[in-house]
């Protein structure tokens, strides 16, 4: 089989899990006859008709409730943010309606939201979010924020399948730039386990999306020059942590680096540290260490987006120090 | 319909009892006055064709006629174990979709968006069903009803949305909440029909919903309802309705009560006999008094069902490492905080 | 009106050219055959009184009216460090409440309640100025919007609300957007007037934004003008507007230029000479000639900038520890990902 | 002078601020005449009428955006959200054009937003959340979360002078519990200041609004029972989060509990444990360890409540395990 990009497959999901079940359907600003605005969902509507694959009105709120309702009706919807930065608009509906349908009121809720995230492409300050912090702390959800094209196809099939409310983050640098040959058949990712994404016994980054890319590269670079040993743990599931795949990194390697494109502060490398400490301080032979964004707004232009995202260049120095801790 | 309306009203009755006897956690809603609007739309659905509606806090009465029982209501006042909500919601926030009624959130706005996406899925799926979300005055003005609305509004969803004017959202009077004269005019705003109708009289509020039904079922899509009502009561048991001029209420009362209003067409224009209208009365204290002696009976919630069923998968979250066991910390009967007058 | 609806239409053109030669950072929003309705509206406000407006992406005309300089736009859309922003924000999301004009978010709807704000403030202040805030078709359908009139209406702020009705919103048509026929009667629900106006007719636009204006400056609230007009090109320079019926652009271009209309009203009807145009449009490119060559020359924006400003206290975010220096990974003039044409 | 509650204490302060300067004024849902939903705001509109006063319509979006717009024009308002729960409703308006509004566009934005808020009061999920993990990771808001009277009145000053928009949460269980007599004069707290509650030298609890009561009453109970010497840091504010004081009780007691009412994932723990393995690593004895509410909606029924929410017991538990570690 021939490789396919990041973005393709996730259309590819898209198509089989629209032929596989019935009640998938799809919703979103312009994703029918234009494809979205990345041309994720591309010929979705020539397939399967206006019916199943919705253009909204510019209604964050309106179409994330509308997909709700119809999920508890038994439909799985799968709903596009034009990109994800919009989510904020249907933050309400997501953590107070929809986290809480199943707990409360017993209400099934089986939908997908899912959109273009992150930085990196000098999208300035609302085309370069990334929101996975702000769902953390909200029990009823899960989040998944893939780095390959694979992952990306076969987490998406599950997120669909789940039975929860999915928020699904694609990363828009990795959309085009990234490719990969799917598995053969009906290639599902359980949701909640991490990945080994590269092996390594002297220290160990953890991270997730477009930064296991940086971090992969950063092993590289720290294997050539220092001959460390470095491994790279892609999460790959925020919500539910696989704390079993963190333990085990941090037992192997005793030296713990967190890497996040998100801010600082209140950035999921927070919770990471909190369970490492919960779960292995004994097995720390450092202080657990962060790269991360600067605590700003993502500016647009490219100095400064570079200087305030996390680049290898950072992720080698801090790597460098933990080792040599 | 009278059997409803006067369900409605004897059963919160009963709940300010309990209230004055601390035996109601949290705050306790009424909607006394406006019987007639809850009961009356509620009852132009079709429980045979699997219609569902949305209620608000002050639409017991449409729960009701969708077949929620005393005992629940009692029950989930009750913050019982066995109430429909396992004790995790409070009042009559809880649904049950099979009989036709969606457990509703505190947020005000934000079922209209749901109830969209409801019969989003009746339409998709060629249902012949029908949807109906109440909202208050108050509710209008969030930006949730907006684009839910405006979202059925152009999928033509089989919804009637209604809007309850009761004059007050909480203290705050329409003219606060809206330069608009007519809350039905706010229909204009997305090519749809805005009607108005007395929803004090119980009969008029079945007819033209009814009708906003019929054509949401033909596959014309929504319609809303303005409601003309009044709440006569505060906005929960605490508030003392201060703000609320000298003689309204009493006005109301005395001139608009819908059950008064329906008692005395089925009396002098349908010849009810009085005595039939008694012999409801009576059934629904006996059934109020039942409902009451068993939810008194029913057990607390149990503390570790706190963790049960946030997720489909895992269907528990793990405790908390540190906690050995259960703890009971709560003394029987602790009244809850109330809101605005909370003497802790 | 003629010189800034050709300097509008002009300077989107220069940064067609810029765009192409990849000097433009991120994408280029056009508002062809749009720039009578940003500029005849905009006109309409007292500069002298201190009015503010709202611009959206499509009103680089109404920005440009209250002294938005073609020197700042260009250096913002090349991402420049001593442009309005700095670098922090792109193309024409800057704004200088002094001249009279915010600086827009993303977000769309947003920026109808800061303007109720801003306007409840000169409300409040007893200033005898008014607000003008843009929103597109699609925009209305945000809660944002709704929330925002809902409350202006209802305090009767100074506020005008212009709705662009150029037919799309990105790839989606009106039908699709809402189900009213006329956007103007969005303004029922607010209890407020709503006038609808040709927005490719300059003078038209003018005068219907001036009563609107004067209204709101007498104290008698919010005004939503909807106009009528066309966008010729896509959603931004990447959108190959496939989705555009064929003949459509064509027949707006042909038959509803805004610029060639008030030309030949300019011309035909107030005697102006054709000379004295052509002075104009010269002028014009002499002074985007002259901006343009100022802006190649200006310097790239300073990365430890990034950190200045967050907060008034503390005015400077402290670096992240392990940050050397500056790092500059940045290719000179490096094409930005264009969304939906992202070739990595 | 006398003692007054704490509810009253930020009641004094609306009426001071409002009185020392013409620009601030009031906003929010019943606050005028009914003097809001917990009768904070009351005698508020008959001293300073419906222009400073004003009862909004049900859109929390749309007055906290109007908000936004005054102060960029030099006033200064107070917005009451009248559960801190509708909140969510705002979260684009706050993270995205108010955070953002100095930075991007040079635009002030000095506003407050205070409300009631947390649990402990059987209010249900709606009524009792802590939102302040959901706006930790938005540079360019100010989060204050006071558990005193006295703190309360002299943040809530310090609030509505600063030039940034602050988050001011106020918990309702504490609105009539506690008393306290005021500082006198113009009594203004510093924002980014935490405050030592309870000095020890043994164990440090790291906490803020009300369960630093409850870490005071576990204190008292380990100084009895055990001999313990506790320390209790009350934050006070969240962001700006102070490193100085949070460092400075870790090495001098080696040992942290962390405690707050939040849900336990993504909660504001995380960040704490994140920055004290950046800073003192070294002085660590035992892994930092957390008390925090179950990762579930907050259930309404009083022993549901009990068994998900923070209690003494709990902290007395924990606090022993880590003095014995
Ligand atoms: C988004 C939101 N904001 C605020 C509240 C608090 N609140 C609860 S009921 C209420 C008044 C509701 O008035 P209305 O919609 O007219 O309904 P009514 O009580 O009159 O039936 C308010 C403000 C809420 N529940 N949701
Ligand atoms: C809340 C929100 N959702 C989605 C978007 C993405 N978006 C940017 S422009 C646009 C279309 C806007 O259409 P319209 O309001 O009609 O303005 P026009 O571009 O036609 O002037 C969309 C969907 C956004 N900016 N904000
Ligand atoms: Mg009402
Ligand atoms: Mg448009």
């Amino acid at each position: 089989m021939a490789e396919i990009t990041y973005l393709e497959a996730i259309r590819e999901a898209l198509f089989e899990e629209m032929e596989r079940d019935a009640n998938v359907f799809c919703m979103g600003e312009d994703i029918g006859a234009y494809g979205g605005a990345f041309k994720v969902t591309e010929g979705l509507i020539t397939k399967y008709g206006e019916q199943r694959v919705i253009d909204t009105p510019i209604s964050e709120a309106g179409f994330v409730g509308a997909a709700a309702g119809a999920s508890h009706m038994g439909m799985r919807p799968v709903v596009e943010m034009q990109f994800i930065d919009f989510i904020s608009c249907a933050y309400d509906m997501l953590t107070n309606y929809i986290a809480t349908a199943r707990y409360r009121a017993f209400l099934p809720c089986p939908l997908v939201i899912r959109g273009p995230s992150g930085g990196y492409v000098r999208g300035g300050p609302f085309h370069s979010q990334n929101p996975e912090a702000a769902f953390l702390h909200t029990p009823g959800l899960k989040i998944v924020y893939p780095a390959t094209a694979s992952d990306a196809k076969g987490l998406l099939k599950a997120a669909i399948r789940d039975d929860d409310p999915v928020l699904f983050f694609e990363h828009k640098y990795l959309y085009r730039r990234i490719k990969e040959e799917m598995p053969q058949g009906d290639h599902v990712v359980p949701i909640g386990k991490a990945r080994i994404a590269r092996e390594g016994t002297d220290v160990s980054i953890i991270t997730y999306a477009a930064t296991v890319w940086k971090a992969l590269e950063a092993a590289e670079q720290l294997q050539k020059e220092d001959g460390l040993s470095v491994e790279v743990l892609d999460l790959r599931t925020l919500l539910p942590m696989d704390d079993e795949a963190i333990v085990a990194t941090v037992k192997k390697t005793n030296r713990v680096l967190i890497v996040h494109e998100d801010t600082r502060t209140g950035g999921v490398a927070g919770e990471i540290a909190a369970r490492i400490n919960e779960h292995a301080f004994e097995w720390l032979d450092a202080p657990i260490l962060r790269v991360t964004a600067a605590d700003v707004p993502l500016p647009f232009a490219p100095p400064l987006e570079d200087y305030v995202l996390p680049q290898v260049a950072d992720i080698v120095s801090v790597a460098r120090r933990l080792a040599a801790y | 319909l009278y059997y409803w309306m006067r369900l409605t009203r004897s059963l919160e009755e009963r709940l300010v009892n309990l209230y004055r006897q601390t035996k109601v956690v949290g705050g306790l809603f009424r909607s006394l006055g406006q019987e007639a609007d809850a009961v009356g739309s509620a009852f132009a659905l079709d429980r045979t064709s699997g219609d569902i509606l949305s209620p608000l806090i002050r639409n017991l009465g449409s729960m009701l006629v969708q077949g929620a029982q005393p005992l629940e209501i009692i029950r989930q006042y009750m913050a019982k174990g066995d109430s429909p909500t396992r004790g995790r919601e409070l009042n009559i926030h809880f649904g049950d979709t099979v009989r036709g009624f969606v457990g509703q959130i505190s947020h005000l706005g934000d079922m209209v968006p749901v109830m969209a996406g409801v019969t989003l899925s009746f339409k998709m799926r060629g249902e012949k069903r029908v949807g109906l979300v109440y909202v208050g005055d108050g509710a209008t003005s969030t930006g949730a009803f907006h684009e839910g609305i405006n979202f059925a509004a152009v999928q033509r969803c089989p919804l009637v949305v209604i809007v309850e004017n009761n004059g007050y959202a909480y203290s705050t009077p329409n003219s606060k909440q809206s330069a608009v004269k007519e809350f039905k005019d706010k229909a204009m705003a997305y090519g749809i029909p805005g009607i108005r109708a007395d929803g004090n009289d119980v009969l008029a509020t079945f007819d033209v919903t009814r009708d906003a039904v019929d054509r949401a079922r033909r596959g014309e899509g929504v319609t809303l309802i303005e409601l003309m009502t009044y709440r006569r009561k505060g906005h929960a048991e605490h508030d003392n309705q201060s703000y609320v001029p000298a003689g309204e209420i009493d006005k109301w009362e005395k001139q608009n009560d819908p059950i008064d209003r329906y008692a005395r067409v089925l009396l002098e224009e349908l010849q009810v006999e009085k005595k039939e209208l008694d012999a409801i009365d009576a059934r629904v204290s006996a059934e109020i008094d039942q409902a009451t002696d068993l939810a008194e009976q029913s057990p607390a919630a149990e503390p570790t069902d706190a963790l049960v069923g946030v997720y489909a998968d895992p269907a528990v979250v793990e405790p908390l490492w540190y906690r050995a066991g259960v703890r009971s910390a709560v003394e029987k009967n602790e009244r809850a905080a109330g809101w605005g007058t909370f003497n802790g």
